[in-house]
């Protein structure tokens, strides 16, 4: 396929820290058509909060407080996961202001599965598909007009998505 | 690719004719059409709830939560990916210039429902995969691997372009394909592996039940859905390949994929399914 | 060859709705392959589309997203024919990007 | 899971079970004693081969024997090569039986 490698794993941080087009001259074509989208996004990959264990301290590296319950955010999973490997999980919420949605797996070897940022005019619904090894919580933060809110629901796997 | 999703199947109207059970005949004199029509009627009895040619979906048509998840994961499904390179394979000249079209009836388009066939001059049963791998081999390719990724893109393409198709197995007027079709029944209820268990323990006895964590799938269209891209494998697998499985699940020793019982097997489960629409490739857990 | 990158935007007037399904295998480091050896991470660690010159979506994905990833969201506006840009980078510095037309 | 005409088969195997525990209990084995009983595992499973219903636990227990044959450890040898023999005459047996009980099965 077309992946390109160009192996320099420092050369993407410089691009995930928005410095990249400069730093790239003559890396590579790839990686310099590549700069531009990331730049933008002027926003670094949250390195820390993925590299946590448990879903509070994720939480607290991701965005430094905690979140509260909503009934607002509706949190849509499986009770029970055909296979851990694939779990479709969606979010919607009618709260204003959504800057940043966040999908955590409490029994994972690292709970933090994605952040997804929201700028405005973006709605305020995602759908992925997630890892789970068993069963266990699926936490959704909404991050909404600076405050976070959440919701939970417990998901059972029977077959871990450890192995793929 | 414009994808004609499995779910839209359901709603396909096919004439299923459900008469009632027929009287019974001798086992050693085998009547193809009454009991391909008491197989039938034995799986719509026990799911009444199932509409006939929703069976082809498996443990979809079963289980609610189950059948959410995968209508959620059709939206975009995962074998996607493998269906092109199938239809890329497809399309690619071998090194003589010739291609899979020239191998097939309609250049290999919409034929997937009448695999597999009878061939009258062998004597013996020819499937899908061993048609593909011969065609290779007539045209000086060296064969695919009958459990690999390749073979199962390949069978994933036509069977795409077969979708809503229905089975339309034949068995000619000859006894050495009404022995294949005995053969392939008898393959199907022997019990083997240390878990003694036959095909029919798990997939007309039990289906819709758990085992362990697995729904089982009816027989009854079981092949209709094939290939298949099963999430614990996490890419597109054969009908070799989930029958090799299969019997290591029960701990009985694979056989040859493409040996004589499992090409038997395969005619006879997919000539019981005849009427039911090919929703090959499937997903599976 | 084939883009890893397949996208549906369909635009209906109002709002855009993206679907993507991006071939990749979202290796995460907690497998081991046949022979007992851990297989290293390898993902996807952030995934960008870009409409008109500025991000209306940014994916920041850890391990835990499943093998060949999927996502779905929408956005207000986006013209039938417009360009979508998507890009993604992995944890291995590898990448790829497609531009897609809305539908 | 409802499986009838069962307990026969299952009767036969745990007798055949019970028969390797009872006669390789108590003297130390030999290399010759290993011999004897992996030949005897692997004709029966050969056999089973023939008929085309061998079980995949047999080869388990036949590699385990090689292994423990192999670091010296006779005693562990001959049982796993009795309990190869013994997996190898069930799955003989159920070929065996098999035979007719399958047509029981059959939706008509």
């Amino acid at each position: 396929m077309t992946t390109t490698h160009d192996g320099f794993a420092a050369t993407r941080r410089l691009i995930l820290k928005g410095a990249g087009v400069i730093a790239l001259t003559g890396v590579g074509v790839i990686s310099f058509n590549m700069a531009p989208a990331f730049a933008a996004a002027n926003d670094k990959y949250p390195e820390d909060a993925f590299k946590q264990k448990r879903a509070a301290d994720a939480i607290k590296s991701l965005y430094g407080r905690t979140a509260q319950a909503s009934d607002k955010v509706k949190l849509d999973a499986p009770e029970i996961a055909e296979n851990g490997a694939v779990v479709p999980i969606s979010v919607s919420t009618t709260l204003a202001e959504v800057t940043s949605i966040a999908f955590l797996a409490s029994e994972n070897p690292n709970a933090l599965a994605a952040v997804y940022r929201i700028p405005p005019g973006t709605m305020p619904n995602v759908a992925n598909r997630l890892k789970m090894a068993k069963t266990c919580d699926v936490t959704v933060i909404v991050e909404a007009g600076g405050k976070l809110y959440s919701a939970t629901k417990e998901v059972k796997v029977t077959v871990g998505g450890c192995g793929g | 690719m414009n994808l004609r999703s499995p779910i839209h199947l359901a709603s396909a109207t096919l004439a299923l004719a459900l008469a009632t059970i027929t009287p019974t005949v001798a086992a050693d004199t085998p009547d193809p059409m009454a009991e391909a029509k008491a197989f039938r009627n034995y799986f719509v009895a026990k799911f009444p709830n199932v509409k006939p040619e929703d069976f082809v979906n498996g443990p979809y048509s079963m289980n609610k939560d189950m059948r959410r998840q995968w209508e959620e994961k059709e939206q975009f499904p995962p074998y996607e990916f493998s269906l092109d390179m199938g239809k890329e394979m497809f399309g690619k000249p071998f090194k003589n210039g010739k291609s899979y079209a020239d191998c097939f009836p309609n250049q290999g388009i919409g034929i997937r429902q009448n695999y597999p066939s009878f061939d009258a001059k062998e004597g013996k049963v020819i499937t899908l995969e061993l048609a593909l791998n011969r065609c290779r081999e007539a045209n000086g390719e060296l064969p695919l691997s009958y459990v690999g990724d390749e073979m199962a893109a390949l069978t994933a393409y036509m069977a795409f372009t077969s979708r809503g198709k229905p089975f339309d197995i034949k068995i000619p007027d000859d006894p050495r394909a009404l022995e294949a079709y005995q053969n392939g029944k008898r393959y199907f209820y022997t019990r083997r592996g240390q878990l003694n268990f036959s095909c029919a323990t798990c997939h007309v006895q039990n289906p819709g039940e758990r085992m362990r964590a697995e729904i089982l799938a009816p027989a009854l269209g079981i092949l209709n859905a094939m290939p298949i891209y099963r999430s614990e494998w996490g890419g597109m697998g054969t009908i070799s390949r989930r029958l090799v499985t299969c019997n290591s699940q029960i701990r009985a020793v694979p056989l040859e994929p493409q040996a004589d019982e499992y090409r038997d097997l395969e005619y006879y489960l997919s000539y019981v399914s005849n009427g039911l629409p090919i929703s090959g490739p499937g997903s599976r857990p | 060859m084939a883009s890893t990158i397949r996208v549906r935007a369909i635009s209906s007037g109002e709002i855009t709705e993206v679907q993507v399904l991006i071939q990749h295998p979202m290796d995460s480091g907690f497998v081991k392959d046949a022979k007992g050896e851990i297989i290293p991470p390898h993902f996807i660690q952030q995934l960008a589309f870009e409409y008109q010159g500025r991000n209306v979506f940014v994916a920041d994905w850890g391990t835990a997203i499943s093998k060949d990833p999927y996502v779905k969201f929408s956005f207000k506006g986006g013209n039938k024919g417009d360009d979508l840009k998507i890009s993604w980078v992995d944890n291995k510095g590898e990448t790829d990007t497609t531009t897609a037309k809305i539908q | 899971m409802k499986m009838t005409g069962h307990t026969v088969r299952l009767s036969i195997l745990s007798l055949a079970l019970a028969l390797v525990n009872a006669t390789s209990a108590p003297a130390a084995s030999s290399e010759a004693d290993f011999n004897t009983a992996y030949a005897a595992a692997e004709a029966a499973d050969k056999e089973a081969g023939r008929l085309h219903n061998q079980w995949t636990v047999t080869a388990e227990a036949l590699a385990d024997a090689k292994k423990a044959a192999d670091i010296g450890d006779f005693d562990r040898a001959v049982t796993s090569a009795k309990e190869a023999e013994a997996l190898a005459k069930a799955s003989i047996l159920q070929a065996a039986s098999e035979k007719e009980a399958w047509k029981k099965l059959e939706i008509r």
